[in-house]
């Protein structure tokens, strides 16, 4: 049987993975956006499962939402992810240390 | 199928701000460069307006519609108020910089009445889904508007970090809130408070496990050591304008979704969360105040020092009694008034090809214009707590609140570092009253902006010394 | 093991799988490739239960729209791959640990026997769950939806702002003004004094 | 009255408003105008309020004005308290203040910060009154602070000198150390009786007295003991008492009229005057007497022999200063609060005197101010010289003048004392004695007879830099803008002495001073009391005296003969730094013949005590510590977005660590 758990154990080693990617990446912020996504997709993992275990639809809905905006933010992060590659020729993230202190 | 329509009366406010932000975005559209200044009146009368419909619809007691999602109380029409009130002063003082660089477009003001909006929806959320959605409303504006100067290499950098980093602490706010709905099993504040007051006692680890990540999600938003390390690069690379939108007006919303969450949401777990913002605050008040002392940027000092102003609400609210809310709503609003008048300086010295954002911009400014000198001195006394201005009287309400719980070490750990901290204010008033000046002359600025800075600082009087005012409308918003 | 568990377990491997290879491939253009596998397989797994509506978005949207734009920007800027990937291994054991010992924390309080919970029996209404859903975002979550279409419009003007230029030096035609051309913009008539032999 | 009072705190603050917002509309002569029109309002008015309360007899007078918040039943509120003591004080602010604001006029004649300087004294002045006038603890915090601030800014006035921005940033630390104490002093009474009202929190006094409090594990200490102490501490940093007196000497840096008014005079002695008011609280702790006794005789004795070793005028004056602010301190401590006020109030005139006269010195010496380059000065001067001698024999409390009444009460009180210290306090203030003339009169000596030295520095300056401006025309009297203050100044020097009867032992402070019945030494001596001749009979023969005159002789022998012995050796060297080789070796005869291990203590003191300890480890130390501090932690902000999300999933999982498992 497929308990709630396996989801949840799903949901938490993909949570920690796009964590992981966030800080390991050091080079292509491209990949930063994409960890992004992968953490939403770990989240509404959880949802979904949460909600069909328990019966209750309010969290597809609350997933329906989450991706509307996920989508938003990826457009917004590409936008200004093109315009710092605009600015600084190139999308380094050990180049982003302009301002420290 | 039939379904009511839900009374839409207690959102007119916020449909009203999103009609005429529709309107601004479609009318610029038809404005030449030289006729920008209509958008710029439409803001702030959609600001005016919305102030107005706020207190009209208002009554006083609670109302929820739209299906328990939003809820109109006078906590949250207390806090809309100071947010239009604040949203407008920056408007008004970003006025003249973003003109002198070519930044003058409609986007700023369709961006930043959108991101009002968002803070409204913060305000009023009464489900973890609306919660959500005007966090992701207000943040996006923010990350767009960082960015906004597109020329500078800095604000790219700067809405980079903010958004990745801001992006990583929504999602750690969402699977909080996942685990939340799934333990409760509805996505509600109100039903969530009802199933933790009938568990309370036997709080499972999943639950203590969601609670850890829905604070550190807010932690995020609020800026408080750990989760602190975006706000100095944000605000130093930001443009002023916008540096001074995020430091004043979302912190009065991010107030708002810690009541609605932890306060309202959460209150059964109060001994849990109580442990973690001391733990937060103590790290906020140590990191923010030290660092600031080594600060040569004033976009950087004053941000290392909002670090250690969050500190001291998250005082107020870790205390979790009525006077506690109280007070912590007080600094909030105190904080983003302080912080208004702060930025607002920094726009008002710059001109055209030169940011006055060095603490040597502002040596011998006493020479130079003694009225804008003597402003600014009120407002970093405000900040350093020194009385009688109103920034003592905020920290003194907030610290009397954690006595009355018995934090006495907390808040004497408090009072230690905010006389570090006054170092660091006295600093610039130092600078501007004993140092010499350069030879630069100080731009003209227009009426509007003098007056609104006058009064901004004369406020820090006026409220140190009449903070009755004040005060009852924070225990009025907080209730009995 | 069941047929649903194996598929769950298949689906979860394919999954995790991509998620990790992500994080670690080189080129970006890979990178963005595996998301879209892990994509698919989470909407496989959302399909599993009983979610199909956002199971068919994940991948309509997703993939079909989000990715593509990830895609699309990747090739346009036109990176040096072979340098992204420097020194990627010198922090891997550190970074590896930490998300390790972040998987297990979690895993230790989700993988408990608060939720071994037994699934639900299948729905048997005679409403679809896109109907369901359809239902809850146009009465109950009506204002939250309407709140998801701001923050599109705000998307867009965002979007449009930041990136969108208008170089000064192009040569553009503006039909409306050679239409209202009249003709003592292009000609003058001048007067001449007849030259004298 | 009730207007009166407001009037009286109101006119001084409308005149610094007006001067400092609209100094460039009203000009100089309008910023004066206005401001010294209020401030002789207020001394009018105060006068009036003097004659009301303490010749009428009035009732004590205690109302609130406003009420500010209430919080918890906890009231904060503006109000006035008017006693015999509030009366007394209210005249000396007010008639200083006015002294020096006439004054100001000649002082700063050529200063471009005319206008502000008049508006931050007359700002200084409302503040006082404040503090002085309070009946709660919240309005006394206030003035205490709001004086602190305007001190600030005026020890900081010439900041185009780096040593007067390092002299207020030193003033500035060196009193938060002692707010800190003041503020948890209020705290801790505030604690136990609920109030910051000074009646509601007198009447529980006892009841403090007997509860305890554990500061530190097994030790528990009497709460009213606690309280005392720390509000005493505040006292030490804004009146310069031993260790945190190091910040008055430097505050010397800046204008003289305001080492003369808040330096000497007012603000300093707001310590004093604050434990006399706290009097139903301190004499319930024999502890924190015996305290504030021997911190007191600490510092008379040992700033005055510090003040034997300077020779910037000021600075004489200062350490002086200190060392009187110890006598004070003192009476204190042996329950003589009547003697502290009495001496409080001479040395407010007679030390006023003394730096204004030191001011019309300088102007004199075109703003030069070691008294080793002066000299001679009786006879360009001699309305100066002869109140300068009125002050001298004032501060050395010689019989008729006003400090010898105030100070021969406060020793005989001391001797009559039974608290723990008093002896060795006793020993301290006598010695004290000899130390004060000495010093008071080398530099009387050094300033206005012997030879014109002035003169010889001007050949000396002449070549090399530029800074002998001035130097060529014969120093000449001030205008009288400068020496009528003086003139006035001098008057209540002398006379005030001769009310040592109705205020020492007449029960001038009946009702208002609170004193044991097994404390009230101020009694035992009353009863000795018969009339002025003779108490000042009593003082001829009594040791006091006759220290004072060893100490003026032997500076008379030092200082005076000297120059005789060093015009000789000019006649034989003929060369100017010889003479001023001569002058050198001539403090190590000095040094060596009266009171070489004393003075060498002295300067050990300063240097190892003061400069080092206290500057050095104490107050930079800490400054330097946190900033150090500040640049290591600002490392951990590298730019590094992943750092940055390393730091954010570090916290969560620290969280989760901590509160969930």
């Amino acid at each position: 049987m497929i308990t709630l758990s396996h989801y949840l154990v799903l949901g938490a080693i993909l949570f920690s993975l796009s964590v992981a990617g966030v800080f390991l990446n050091r080079k292509n912020a491209i990949v930063l956006l994409m960890c992004v996504e992968l953490m939403l997709l770990a989240v509404n993992m959880n949802f979904i499962a949460f909600s069909h275990y328990s019966g209750d639809p309010a969290g597809q809905v609350f997933v329906f939402f989450i991706l509307t905006v996920a989508a938003a933010e990826a457009a917004i992060g590409l936008a200004i992810l093109v315009l710092l590659f605009r600015n600084r020729r190139t999308i380094n993230v050990q180049d982003l240390d302009e301002m420290k202190g | 199928m039939s379904f009511p329509i839900p009374d839409l009366v207690p959102a007119i406010p916020e449909m009203f701000v999103l009609a005429m932000a529709c309107t601004i975005l479609v009318v610029d559209l038809f404005l030449k460069d030289d006729r920008r200044d209509v958008t710029y009146g439409l803001t702030q009368f959609t600001l005016f307006g919305a102030l107005v419909l706020t207190w009209i619809v208002h009554v006083p007691e609670a109302r929820v519609t739209f299906s328990g999602s939003f809820i109109a109380d006078p906590l949250s029409d207390t806090l809309k108020s100071f947010i239009y009130v604040i949203a407008a002063g920056v408007f008004l003082y970003s006025r003249p910089y973003l003109k002198e660089r070519g930044l003058f477009k409609g986007e700023y003001y369709v961006l930043g009445l959108f991101a009002v909006l968002g803070m409204l929806v913060m305000v009023s959320a009464y489900s973890f889904v609306t919660l959500y959605l005007g966090l992701e409303l207000l943040s996006l504006c923010l990350y767009a508007l960082v960015a906004f100067d597109r020329d500078s290499g800095r604000a790219s950098e700067a809405a980079m970090k903010y958004f990745i980093l801001g992006a990583l602490a929504s999602g750690m706010l969402l699977y909080g809130m996942s685990f939340l709905y799934g333990l409760s099993g509805s996505l509600e504040i109100p039903v969530v408070a009802e199933y933790l007051i009938a568990n309370a006692g036997q709080f499972s680890v999943p639950l203590t496990f969601a609670l850890v990540f829905v604070v550190v999600g807010l932690a995020f938003k609020l800026g408080a050591v750990p989760f602190h390390m975006w706000v100095p690069d944000v605000y130093h690379g930001a443009p002023t304008p916008v540096t001074l939108l995020i430091g004043s007006a979302p912190k009065i919303a991010g107030f708002a979704i810690i009541m609605r969450l932890l306060a309202d949401g959460l209150g059964a777990m109060h001994a849990d969360w109580q442990g973690m913002l001391v733990l937060l605050a103590v790290l906020s008040l140590a990191v923010g105040n030290l660092i600031a002392i080594a600060q040569t940027n004033i976009k950087r000092m004053l941000a290392y020092s909002t670090i250690s102003h969050v500190g001291f609400l998250l005082l107020g609210i870790l205390a979790g009694t009525q006077e506690g809310y109280a007070a912590a709503l007080f600094y909030t609003v105190t904080y983003a008034i302080m912080a208004m008048g702060g930025f607002g300086m920094i726009i008002l010295l710059s001109r055209q090809g030169f940011e006055a954002e060095n603490l040597d911009d502002f040596k011998g400014l006493n020479e130079r214009n003694p009225w804008l000198a003597f402003m600014m001195l009120l407002l970093m006394f405000s900040m350093a707590g020194v009385p009688p201005t109103v920034g003592f009287y905020a920290k003194l309400m907030v610290l009397q609140a954690v006595v009355q719980i018995g934090m006495t070490w907390l808040a004497v750990y408090a009072v230690i570092f905010s006389i570090v901290g006054a170092f660091y204010y006295l600093r610039v008033v130092k600078l501007m009253y004993f140092d010499k000046p350069a030879d630069e002359p100080l731009p003209v600025r227009g009426l509007d902006v003098t007056v609104v800075m006058s009064v901004n600082g004369l406020l820090m009087v006026v409220l140190g010394i009449f903070p009755g005012i004040l005060m009852s409308i924070a225990a009025l918003a907080v209730g009995p | 093991m069941s047929f649903q568990l194996a598929m769950f377990y298949i689906f979860s491997a394919i999954l995790v799988g991509a998620a990790a290879a992500m994080i670690t491939v080189r080129n970006p253009v890979h990178a963005a490739l595996c998301l879209v596998l892990a994509f698919f397989t989470s909407a496989a797994l959302w399909i599993m239960m009983e979610a199909e509506f956002l199971g068919i978005v994940l991948v309509l949207v997703y993939v079909g729209a989000v990715m593509v734009l990830f895609l699309f920007v990747v090739m346009m800027l036109d990176v040096n791959i072979a340098r992204l990937r420097e020194g990627f291994i010198r922090f891997l054991p550190v970074g590896a640990l930490v998300a390790a010992a972040m998987a297990v924390v979690m895993i230790m309080v989700v993988g408990a026997r608060h939720f071994r919970i037994e699934p639900p029996a299948p729905a048997a209404t005679d409403v679809g769950n896109t109907e369901m859903l359809g239902r809850l975002i146009y009465t109950e979550y009506v204002y939250p939806f309407e709140l998801a279409a701001v923050i599109l419009l705000v998307a867009i003007v965002a979007a449009i702002t930041l990136t969108l230029r208008r170089r000064p030096g192009t040569r553009h035609i503006d039909p409306a003004e050679q239409v209202k051309v009249k003709r003592e913009d292009r000609i003058r008539i001048v007067k001449m004094e007849a030259e004298k032999k | 009255m009730h207007n009166v009072y407001l009037a009286i705190v109101l006119a001084p603050l409308i005149g610094a408003i007006a001067a400092g917002l609209f100094g460039r509309q009203i000009g100089r002569i309008g910023a004066h105008t206005v401001t010294i029109l209020g401030v002789a309002l207020s001394c009018l008015l105060s006068l009036v309020v003097f004659q009301h309360h303490v010749i009428g007899e009035a009732e004590v007078y205690n109302a609130m004005v406003y009420t500010w918040m209430v919080s918890d039943g906890i009231r904060f509120e503006i109000g006035f308290l008017i006693d015999n003591l509030t009366a007394l004080m209210m005249l000396v602010v007010t008639f200083v203040s006015l002294m020096v604001h006439v004054y100001t006029i000649g002082y700063m004649h050529d200063d471009p910060g005319y206008q502000r300087f008049f508006s931050y004294i007359s700002l200084f002045t409302f503040s006082m009154l404040m503090l002085v006038m309070s009946n709660n603890f919240m309005q006394l915090f206030f003035g205490w602070e709001a004086v602190g601030v305007v001190s600030y800014l005026l020890i900081g006035f010439w900041f185009k000198r780096p040593t007067a921005i390092y002299a207020n940033m030193k003033a500035f630390l060196v009193n938060r150390v002692g707010d800190f104490g003041f503020v948890l002093g209020i705290g801790a009474i505030l604690l136990h009786t609920g109030s910051l009202d000074y009646w509601e929190v007198f009447g529980q006094a006892e009841g403090m007295a007997r509860e305890t409090i554990g500061i530190l594990p097994g030790a528990e200490w009497s709460l009213l003991t606690v309280a005392c102490i720390l509000l005493f501490v505040g006292a030490m940093g804004k009146s310069a008492q031993v260790p945190l007196h190091v910040w008055l000497p430097d505050s010397m840096e800046g204008p003289t009229p305001i080492s003369a008014l808040i330096h000497a005079a007012t603000m300093v002695t707001a310590g004093i005057f604050m434990v006399a008011r706290m009097s139903p609280l301190f004499e319930y702790s024999e502890a924190a007497l015996s305290f504030v006794l021997i911190i007191g005789a600490l510092t008379a004795f040992f700033m005055g022999l510090v003040g034997i070793v300077q020779n910037d005028i000021k600075r004489v004056v200062a350490y002086s200063t200190l060392s009187q602010l110890g006598y004070m301190t003192v009476a204190l401590g042996a329950s003589a609060y009547a003697a502290g006020i009495f001496h409080l109030m001479t040395h407010a005139f007679f030390k006023a005197l003394l730096f204004l006269a030191a001011g019309s010195v300088i102007i004199a010496m075109h703003h030069e101010q070691d008294i080793r380059r002066m000299g001679g000065l009786r006879k360009y001067m001699p309305i100066t010289y002869g109140v300068s001698l009125v002050g001298s024999l004032a501060l050395i409390g010689f019989p008729g003048f006003s400090g010898f009444f105030s100070k021969d009460g406060i020793i005989e009180a001391v001797h009559a004392s039974q608290i723990p210290g008093a002896g060795f306090a006793y020993l301290l203030v006598l010695l004290g004695v000899f130390v004060t003339a000495f010093y008071s009169f080398r530099m009387f000596f050094l300033v206005f007879h012997g030879e014109e030295r002035f003169r010889h520095v001007q050949h000396d300056d002449a070549h090399g830099h530029d800074a002998h401006h001035g130097h060529g025309h014969e120093p000449h009297e001030s205008p009288w803008v400068v020496t009528l203050p003086l003139i006035l100044l001098a008057i209540p020097s002398v006379l005030a002495g001769y009310w040592v009867g109705p205020i020492l032992f007449g029960g001038f402070f009946d009702g208002v001073i609170f004193v044991l019945p097994e404390h009230d030494v101020l009694g035992k001596l009353g009863a000795d009391y018969h009339g002025i001749g003779g108490y000042i009979a009593h003082g001829l023969m009594a040791p006091p005296f006759w220290l004072a005159m060893a100490g003026l002789g032997a500076a008379w022998y030092i200082y005076m003969k000297n120059p005789a012995i060093a015009a000789r050796a000019h006649e034989r060297f003929g060369k100017l730094y010889e003479l001023l080789d001569h002058k050198y070796w001539f403090d190590e005869i000095y040094a060596a013949v009266f009171a070489r291990g004393s003075v060498k203590l002295g300067s050990t003191l300063w240097r190892f005590g003061d400069a080092l300890f206290i500057d050095d480890i104490l107050v930079n130390g800490t400054a330097k510590t946190v900033g150090r501090l500040a640049q290591w932690a600002r490392h951990s902000q590298t730019g590094y977005l992943y750092h940055y999300a390393f730091a954010m999933i570090i916290g969560l999982l620290v969280l989760i660590t901590a509160f969930v498992f």
